[in-house]
């Protein structure tokens, strides 16, 4: 192929000032840009509230909906008069799925907008990339999605479920409901699945349940051709003991591994799915039917019939202009957080990060499912755990749920490595205090 | 008709650059005691086919040290991939190709076969239209290829004269700065031929030399390449223009489907009657 | 906690076969009372009404159990009455079986959770032992195979005496041998036979109820034709699980082929670096949702016909789309291929974008009809319906393609203008207005993969890109310029994926394929069907 | 170095970009930190991280254009050894946390720890020396680029298909870098860093001298590149794009041009991807990721192909261009923007911004220095490329 480009190959000569003052003019561009950067400042009628959620790329499928969410409480907190006074502002930016983008669009927030709390991430790796900037730059982050555990920081509050409040209760009830002895253990290869599926198989096993009974299975994200492992799933599951899958598919490779548990005639009664990502936004996507019984297990479920609830799902559609949009976990996770740091923020009757980091744990506020979650040390919340069939319509049916809130545990007592670990922000001021050696970890030894 | 050249007494093998390759080292050995030839270009036998199709048919050729040859032939057949052999980018399905009696050109590749001293001329002008005249003539240059040589390289007055002299030569002294992308047509000719002198080869493969020149240019050229022939390097000339290689006054080789239909002067070829039939027309 | 389910099986069997000698009409009193805790919105009250209306014969039980199987049981939690509602729509009290003008508004549906559904199964895989259906009586043998419960034996003796279809008495016989398998008292010949009969039959069931042998006591001779049965089952299945995995990978080749086969023309043929392939194939698959959608609020009778109207929308969609970009862009960029992979890199990153803004972001449901759900089984082999008729539709649309580049006076001016530009120009050939049908011909052919593939994976408008790196690959690896090359190097990629993906898993899988192509490739540096000769090298 | 190769690689231009780099390298930092927070010339911590960023990207699309707009090499998984450097780095960032990870195990990182390693790979050995993973961060990309080379210009793969077999190769270690079997992290990849050589990673001395050195291996790198394409191996590899079987026939061995030039730009990738990986705190699998290797050519046709001041220039440009577009009101249609730019540029520049503006003001000088140029290139022997017309 041949092209007709200019090259710069070589061009001594004098400077011509020509050259210099367009290398001058391209300075000053420079410099105008960057004073661009640094002009906005804080307007102090306001609190603003920084929203970190992918609005493009992959995540946007799961993050938009959140994004919508913290928009729509702030418009709620704005009509009851506020927060200490001051309306709230969202500062939205797009971290558009990319992991190093999140971690500067993270700094953006807070130190160019000001911003008194963020609302943000989904995947584990977007939270990871920006904590050390919340920790530098010492601000707080709320965080709305169940996650692997194994982590409890100063300036992240972690409200969605931590594996002791999704996993292991999911798995109690189908021992304990469906007899089920044989466990296939489906997920996606990153750090949610493995770390889950690790506690789970520590925790079955504590059970009695034998390593051949086990089968753990991983995929790559966006997985689409799920043949092979569905008819491995029928085969495990022909054995003669009960089997059921705990499933920890991650979002989009969801819908074609029900389409294809659906068409190979993989029924929930006898061989039942329970997973863990799969919520009512998920299934707005698949035609259900064939995939009813199927299970979640969740700290919510748009189904739960609570004035709290149906108060909510009303005005979230009056807000969406969409009545039929659904509501899901995290939604409720970002609804809890979101009142949360208001009590905090009116408590502490100010925004500065240490004194609304020091009122948030012990604060208490009501679930959309009839019950009131506790901000713990640890930064975890307490929560009920559902466990939910797929129905035709979309929806979950709840069909078991625990008797109370179960409180959410850093560190999970099934690994060898975290099972001494608590986090403790009131007494111990440590995110990783072992209670072995009784010391922090993290800082030092 | 049609004959081979007569051998010629055996002269002492030129030392080739070393090849490491012992294959290769293995078979001049063998052609060396076997003396294949004293011909400075032999093909033997040669067939190539492309999906079924015969491009070249059992085609035998030879040429003597400092002889120039005209090649001529209608459309297809097989002038083109005849050099495509020659110059490594096609490989015969069978068949021998020697050069300088001692070389099987159908072990090596375009690069090896190049630093034997094959230069060769594309049917289409070729040359680095981004980069100045000065500059494809410095790359035809024949000093170190190797990758450290030229990213280490110095200009000297020696091959600045070089330069020079080929520059002279192809009449595009005053044009050395241009782009050789801005040339007209026949200077871009000229710069390869120009570029086929820089490389200083032993034997020059030149494809129409002379497609789309004027009279006058065609004239020029003519003389060119019989300057060059003095100069004892042995020239091919593939060439549908017939003044032109009347021109030249030398052997000429009528291809068709590949295989050679007729050679000898440029009279004995344009009154054969089958050459007349396939090509000239009547 | 509920009665143990084999344990109420067998009652209710010992029952059934009274019924079924005596019919005596059942008494009222229990039977009420058993309906009414229906209402009571718990799963183990309606497990134990599921029981008790079972066995007590009622003439009703069949249509109140498969009324709660549908879901067509009511249940008013304030009058404690519950409802059924008829194959015709009309209701009647599920107690006593009079009709009922109208059901009340707080009557629901009664709700079930999987232990109920199975012994609904249960219950009703008893009573249609004897069904008219001789399907229905095929099902109710296999959960007799799976449950072995010895107390079955003298229905199961009692049915296959009657038994005419050919196919519902191998059920039988089958489940008679699953039976005395198990049962305690069976005589060693008994066994030995019955082992035979599994043997015949070698499916995974089959497998399992041998593994299942071994863990109870036997003689030495049962154990050792047990063991001898199950090598047998085991080294058969080995061959069967051979031709699954081929199955498989000419399912998951079409998937391939059929989404890069519109690129085998833009790129193959034309040279044209389409990187928004992917979303011409992700807005057939939004046609397909917009067509469903109009078709499930206006027509909804129609919902098995929408993916054949919305084949040649979105081949008509897609294709205009491409003929826009092709004069828009792509146009002005001939004989630059990699340009035109930054342009049209950019155009996708404009489509998804565009296409997120006007549906959202997330999936959006396209529903199989009717008759792409399910699967049949072909010997071993699970095939499913909706990769059966991708298949088919991925070679139907490659040979109607194939006839066309070869037969039609457009695909005669195609060939002429990707062979020689200035040729068919100077034959009258209208060059441009050939080069914009062709790439809107590559295109509509995305689209259309779109179509196919929202039935196996997310209409999201992330669909296009898990699809264009696998797409570049097959063409690469298939030699440009050669749709039989596209052909063979799909089929031969799914097929090699789908063999590795059991050993290596998914993931090491794609990667083993991934760096197979990359080493292919400097082997046969055009691809597999490479063309030969001098054309190519200008 | 020799003084020649280095007095030819300095014309004006590249001067002039050298210096403005140089001042950017000192002022920033020094306004960073010797400037008070309040004043109005003072570069916030946040501005200096993202700028430092953008540099590294800068190096990137360096090597990328000297692959691309000089030897006609069109690499798709570019992106590879820029995360295979990062990884180098982020290892060595790894070790360096030594027991202040979560678990406060001495030797493991703590993803190691919550998968059960019992004991560090053999492939993380060496990583807690500096030297080691500097070296690493060359040598890793390096031989990759020097293997997949190799095979492939070997065999003559070229053009499209070599672009299509580059992202395969990306894809591919994307693939394994997401499995967490490999041990490199699996999706959240390393992060949580602590110190670089002892200085804490966020403290803002570090930030200002690891934003200098981004600077400095700019600067270092545009001088190789710049000594390589203004040598005579520069018009050999130019030679090669514009006709790579007529260079063949001149008796250039291709291959070993373009595997020299190709691992070249993939150890200055490597270079790229270690420094980016401390600015920016963290390296996942997503580096690898074909899209992202996609845009770092966009940014050198952008900026200008063939032109290496337009490389850095387009880089800079269109992350500057993201930056402001993903925030705020814009950030719903910046993907449109993103689109519309790539589209535009290809169709409206193909020269991209530096190739245009030297295309346009380039005949208007010539005009007036065609009398002492002449003059200076008989001298030297060296001549000088004119635009096309």
């Amino acid at each position: 192929m041949t092209t007709n480009l200019t090259h710069a190959i070589a061009r001594p000569g004098l400077a011509k000032g020509l050259t210099r003052r367009s290398w001058m003019a391209a300075t000053a561009g420079l410099v105008i840009g960057l004073s661009a950067f640094s002009s906005a400042k804080a307007a102090d009628d306001t609190i603003k509230v920084g929203v970190l959620h992918s609005l493009s790329g992959t995540m946007a499928i799961s993050e938009t909906t959140l994004k919508d969410t913290v928009l729509f409480m702030i418009d709620e907190q704005n009509k009851k008069g506020g927060v200490m006074g001051k309306k709230l502002e969202a500062v939205v930016v797009d971290p558009a799925s990319n992991w190093p983008l999140f971690a500067e669009k993270a700094r953006e927030l807070i130190t160019k907008d000001k911003v008194a709390v963020v609302f943000g991430c989904w995947t584990s790796v977007s939270r990871k990339s920006v904590l050390p900037v919340f920790k530098e730059l010492n601000s707080i982050l709320f965080y709305p999605v169940q996650y692997e555990g194994e982590e409890s920081e100063r300036n992240v509050f972690y409200t969605g479920a931590a594996p002791n409040q999704q996993a292991i209760p999911a798995v109690d009830y189908l021992m304990k409901d469906e007899k089920v002895k044989r466990w296939v253990l489906a997920g996606t290869d990153y750090v949610y699945p493995r770390t889950t599926n690790k506690v789970l198989e520590a925790y079955l096993k504590s059970k009695g349940v034998k390593q051949e009974d086990i089968m753990i299975n991983y995929t790559p994200f966006g997985h689409s051709d799920w043949q092979t492992i569905v008819a491995d799933i029928k085969k495990f599951g022909s054995a003669g003991k009960k089997t059921a899958v705990v499933s920890t598919i991650n979002g989009d490779a969801n819908v074609p591994f029900y389409k294809e548990l659906g068409n190979q005639g993989i029924k929930a009664k006898d061989i039942p799915v329970v997973a863990f990502s799969v919520g009512e936004e998920e299934l707005a996507g698949i035609d259900t039917k064939p995939l009813l019984g199927h299970l979640a297990a969740w700290n919510y479920f748009e189904s739960i019939k609570t004035p709290a609830n149906d108060k909510f799902i009303k005005e979230w559609q009056a807000f969406t202009k969409n009545p039929k949009r659904v509501t899901n976990d995290p939604m409720e996770a970002t609804y809890i957080g979101f009142n949360m740091w208001v009590k905090a923020v009116e408590k502490a009757k100010s925004i500065e990060p240490d004194k609304v980091i020091d009122a948030l744990p012990g604060i208490e506020a009501a679930n959309l499912t009839g019950g009131t979650s506790k901000m713990l040390p640890n930064h975890h919340i307490t929560k009920p755990v559902f466990i939910g069939e797929i129905k035709g319509n979309g929806q979950f049916d709840v069909v078991w749920k625990t008797p109370g809130l179960v409180a959410g545990d850093a560190w999970s007592k099934e690994l060898e490595g975290s099972k001494d670990l608590i986090g403790d922000w009131v007494g111990k001021k440590c995110g990783n205090y072992n209670t072995k050696t009784n010391k922090c970890g993290g800082q030092g030894s | 008709m049609t004959h081979l050249e007569e051998p010629v007494a055996a002269k002492p093998a030129h030392h080739a650059p070393a090849i490491v390759d012992p294959v290769v080292a293995a078979r001049e050995a063998e052609a060396r005691q076997k003396r294949i030839t004293s011909a400075l270009l032999y093909l033997d036998g040669v067939h190539v086919s492309f999906d079924g199709f015969h491009a070249i048919n059992n085609l035998s050729l030879v040429l003597a040290p400092g002889e120039m040859r005209a090649i001529i032939g209608p459309n297809g057949a097989g002038k083109t991939t005849m050099m495509d052999i020659i110059t490594g980018k096609t490989r015969p399905d069978e068949g021998d190709v020697y050069f300088d009696g001692i070389h099987d050109l159908t072990l090596l590749d375009e690069t090896q076969i190049a630093t034997l001293g094959i230069g060769r001329k594309f049917q289409k002008p070729t040359v680095f239209e981004s980069q100045t005249v000065w500059d494809n003539l410095l790359l035809a240059l024949n000093v170190d290829h190797r990758v450290r040589g030229t990213l280490f390289w110095r200009n000297t007055r020696e091959q600045t004269e070089r330069i020079g002299k080929v520059l002279e030569t192809i009449r595009l002294t005053d044009s050395r700065h241009r782009l050789a992308g801005n040339l007209s047509h026949g200077q871009k000719q000229w710069l390869e031929i120009g570029m086929l002198l820089a490389q200083d080869p032993k034997l020059l493969l030149v494809d129409e030399p002379v497609a789309g020149m004027t009279d006058v240019e065609t004239h020029q050229t003519a003389e060119l390449l019989k300057e060059i022939n003095r100069d004892h390097k042995t020239v091919v000339v593939v060439e549908h223009d017939m003044t032109f290689v009347r021109e030249l006054g030398v052997k000429v080789t009528c291809l068709h489907e590949g295989t050679v239909l007729a050679e000898g002067t440029i009279d004995q070829v344009s009154t054969n009657d089958r050459v007349v039939e396939v090509y000239l027309g009547r | 906690m509920p009665i143990n389910l084999v344990e109420r099986f067998r009652t209710f069997l010992f029952a059934f076969v009274l019924i079924a000698a005596s019919a005596i009409p059942a008494l009222a009193g229990p039977f009420e009372d058993a309906v009414a805790k229906f209402a009571n919105d718990e799963f183990s009250d309606t497990d134990e009404a599921v029981g008790e209306i079972a066995t007590s014969g009622n003439p009703q039980a069949f249509a109140i159990i498969s009324a709660l199987q549908d879901g067509r049981l009511l249940a008013d939690p304030d009058s404690k009455k519950v409802y059924l509602t008829q194959a015709d729509g009309k209701s009647i009290d599920a107690a006593t079986g009079a009709s009922v003008a109208s059901v009340p508004d707080s009557a629901v549906a009664v709700r079930l959770n999987n232990r109920l559904r199975r012994t609904i199964d249960a219950a009703l895989g008893g009573l249609t032992l004897m069904s008219p259906d001789p399907a229905k009586r095929v099902q109710a043998a296999q959960s007799v195979f799976k449950t072995h419960d010895a107390a079955m034996l003298p229905v199961v003796d009692q049915a296959l005496e009657k038994e005419t279809d050919k196919k519902a008495k191998q059920a039988f016989v089958e489940a008679r041998a699953a039976i005395l398998l198990f049962k305690e008292d069976a005589t060693d010949a008994e066994k030995i036979e019955s082992i035979a009969v599994i043997k015949l039959r070698g499916d995974q069931e089959a497998l399992a109820l041998l593994t299942g042998l071994a863990g109870a006591e036997q003689s030495i001779v049962v154990s050792r034709s047990a063991a001898s049965a199950t090598t047998a089952i085991q080294s058969r299945q080995t061959l069967w699980s051979i031709a699954q995995n081929a199955w498989y990978g000419l399912s998951l080749g079409s998937v391939l082929l059929l989404a890069a086969i519109g690129l085998a023309i833009t790129f193959g043929v034309m040279g044209v670096i389409n990187m928004a392939h992917g979303e011409m194939v992700m807005i057939g698959a939004y046609v397909t949702f917009g067509v469903q959608e109009i078709i499930r609020t206006s027509y909804p009778g129609l919902f098995d016909y929408s993916l054949l109207m919305a084949v040649p929308l979105a081949f008509l969609i897609a294709g205009l789309l491409g003929i826009v970009i092709e004069r828009t862009i792509i146009r002005f960029l001939y004989g630059r291929p990699l340009e035109t992979l930054l342009a049209t890199w950019g155009l996708s990153l404009v489509l998804q974008q565009a296409v997120r803004t006007m549906f959202g972001p997330t999936n959006r449901e396209v529903g199989n009809p009717s008759w792409m759900s399910g699967a049949f089984e072909l010997g071993q082999i699970t095939i499913t319906y909706n990769r059966l008729w991708i298949l088919c539709f991925t070679l139907a649309v490659f040979a109607i393609l194939l006839a066309m580049l070869r037969y039609s006076s457009i695909g005669l001016e195609m060939r002429a203008v990707t062979q020689n530009r200035r040729m068919a120009a100077s034959m009258g050939i209208a060059t441009s207005r050939v080069d914009a049908l062709t790439f809107g011909l590559g295109s509509g052919i995305a689209g259309i993969a779109g179509v196919a593939l929202s039935q196996i994976d997310n209409v999201s408008p992330n669909l296009g890109q898990s699809y264009i790196i696998d797409s570049f690959m097959v063409v690469v690896f298939g030699g440009v310029g050669n749709l039989w090359g596209t052909l063979v190097g799909a089929f031969t990629l799914g097929i090699a994926n789908k063999f590795l993906e059991p050993v290596a898993g998914a993931v090491l899988g794609k990667i083993a394929i991934l760096v197979l192509i990359i080493l292919f490739i400097q082997k046969r540096p055009r691809g597999l069907f490479a063309l030969k000769g001098r054309a190519i090298e200008a | 170095m020799t003084p020649h190769i280095l007095t030819r690689s300095l014309d004006r231009s590249a001067t002039i970009f050298l210096l403005i780099v140089a001042a950017v390298g000192v002022l920033l930092p020094l306004s960073n930190l010797a400037l008070p927070a309040d004043s109005m010339f003072q570069v916030p911590t946040y501005l200096l991280a993202l700028f430092g960023k953008y540099v590294c990207y800068a190096i990137l699309a360096l090597s990328i254009d000297l692959i691309w707009g000089y030897c006609g090499i069109l690499s798709l998984g570019h992106g590879a050894f820029f995360a295979l450097g990062g990884y180098a780095m982020g290892m060595y960032l790894m070790r360096q946390i030594g027991p202040r990870g979560v678990y406060g195990n001495p030797i493991l990182p703590d993803f190691m720890v919550f998968l059960n390693y019992s004991k560090l790979p053999w492939y993380w050995y060496g990583f807690d020396m500096f030297w080691f993973a500097a070296a690493m961060v060359l040598i890793v990309p390096g031989l990759l680029a020097f293997g997949f080379g190799w095979l492939t210009f070997r065999s003559r793969v070229s053009g499209v298909y070599l672009s299509i077999i580059t992202q395969a190769m990306t894809y591919a270690l994307l693939l394994a870098f997401f499995r967490n079997d490999f041990g490199f992290g699996g999706n959240n990849g390393l992060t949580d860093f602590k110190d670089i050589l002892g200085f804490n990673v966020q403290a803002e001395g570090t930030r200002a001298a690891l934003f200098a050195l981004s600077c400095l291996a700019l600067m270092l790198g545009f001088l190789i590149c710049r000594a390589v394409v203004t040598s005579k191996l520069g018009k050999v590899l130019i030679a090669i794009r514009d006709s790579e079987s007529r260079t063949r026939f001149l008796g250039y061995r291709v291959e070993s041009y373009k595997l020299f030039v190709f691992t070249l730009s993939a150890c200055m990738a490597g270079v790229a991807g270690a420094l980016y990986v401390p600015q920016v705190g963290i390296i996942n699998p997503g580096e690898f990721a074909p899209a992202n290797s996609i845009e770092a050519v966009i940014w050198v046709a952008v900026g200008g192909r063939g032109t290496l001041i337009g490389a850095a220039l387009g880089a800079v440009v269109v992350n500057y261009a993201k930056t402001v577009f993903t925030s705020g009101a814009l950030a719903p249609y910046w993907l449109f923007m993103l689109g519309a730019l790539f589209i535009l540029v290809t169709l409206l520049l193909p020269k991209g911004i530096v190739g245009t503006f030297n295309a346009w003001w380039e005949p208007w000088r010539a005009k007036r220095d065609t009398a002492n140029e002449d003059s200076a290139a008989a001298e030297d022997g060296v001549s000088k490329p004119r635009p096309a017309e």
